[in-house]
């Protein structure tokens, strides 16, 4: 599964993007949140306000209780602020 | 249908020109064009960065650029969208909408860059004198973009 | 503060250009273009001539942008509007407005094509197969015009 | 008094500006639209439907009961269709 980082989450990460393989119990957008936050110091406190990490799987914005599995893209990223 | 999200600048002239040449079914087009201001919240800005998502940033312009034209009954469209380093005064995006009907290529339009503000997949930092900083969504960009809604199910969101 | 009555075309990409130069206060621009459709009312149009009332004209759009400066947060006004025969994919009118915020150029962008539409001292006579007629104005146009009134008394009518 | 014809009613009528004289009595633009139309067929054709002759007194829209005199510029035209 490929997840990307935009903007401060990929700041304070330091990674932009990075291939990863969580375990089989992780089957939502919510619990690869959760999981990802036990990878480290960085990633639990980036992501500790989830209010304010949006989520796109495969290009399209999508909810927490949405499904992940292995060939997905997974993008993580603050509210937009472009135009 | 166009959408074009570009490091370059654009020329809004030949743009309009390019939308309406030889299409004589067009009574009116209007444009927005938003520019980097050199003060936001309260403080100097000297340069912005806008980062974006390749491949789904253009994609989402793509499915908003298709409600648009759902929605009104439009001539044509276009969309353009900077990223990267940009300073004050520089152009940031290009809404074009072209309608035989002057009210639906305003509201279109409208509707066009409000959902930009708030739904496309666009990231700004700015460089101050306090140093750099990411910006924040902000809730006026939000109620902009509610009135558009038909439903509580927001296209794209 | 621009009001321009005139034969000739005009360029909306060095109109935007002149009106943003080195104006980091702006955050947006709204133009809107109005050109000649090759139909009306059903009809086929080869050409239209528009008529003015020199002098009345331009006090008349120079008050109603006075109005819309006074209404709404604007850095900077431009209208222009052509008189004399127009064909098909011809430019009419001009409207740009520029403002800090999005929302003000936008709303006094559409009251002033509005207001334009319906009080300002133009007639139009258009050139089809059935003959030349002036052409009658329209009761919608009315309507748009009539939302931007803040009381009974509308400017300048 | 400049008197001034737009659109289909300079057609009609003929003339696009005329200096005219009016009685005395005559002290408002309902008054002065009244007294033109005694002038001949044409003036009462073309002025015979009051609600399509719009009024202007030295270049600012006016009301029928406004106040017109001898130095004023008086435009009688149809309702504007510009834009």
């Amino acid at each position: 599964m490929k997840v990307l980082y935009f903007a401060w989450l990929r700041t304070r990460i330091g990674v932009a993007q990075e291939v990863v393989e969580p375990p089989a119990e992780v089957t939502t957008v919510g619990g690869l949140v959760e999981w990802l936050k036990t990878r480290g110091p960085t990633y639990a406190s980036a992501l500790a306000n989830t209010k304010v990490v949006k989520v796109a799987v495969n290009q399209e914005y999508v909810p927490y209780d949405h499904p992940v599995g292995p060939g997905d893209e997974v993008a993580l990223f603050p509210p937009v602020t472009g135009g | 249908m166009t959408v074009r999200v570009q490091a370059e600048d654009f020329d809004v002239g030949a743009e309009i020109d390019a939308l309406t040449r030889d299409r004589h079914t067009i009574g009116g087009v209007t444009a927005f064009v938003g520019l980097v201001r050199e003060i936001a919240g309260g403080d100097a800005v000297s340069a912005m960065t806008l980062e974006h998502y390749p491949g789904m940033t253009e994609r989402q312009l793509e499915a908003i650029e298709a409600e648009a034209r759902r929605r009104w009954p439009l001539d044509d469209v276009l969309l353009v969208h900077r990223y990267g380093r940009l300073e004050p005064g520089d152009r940031i995006v290009l809404v074009l909408t072209a309608s035989a009907h002057r009210q639906a290529a305003f509201e279109s339009c409208h509707f066009l860059i409000d959902w930009l503000k708030t739904k496309a997949p666009f990231w700004k930092r700015e460089e101050t004198p306090q140093g750099d900083r990411w910006v924040e969504a902000k809730d006026s960009d939000d109620t902009a973009a509610a009135r558009w809604a038909e439903n509580p199910v927001w296209p794209g969101g």
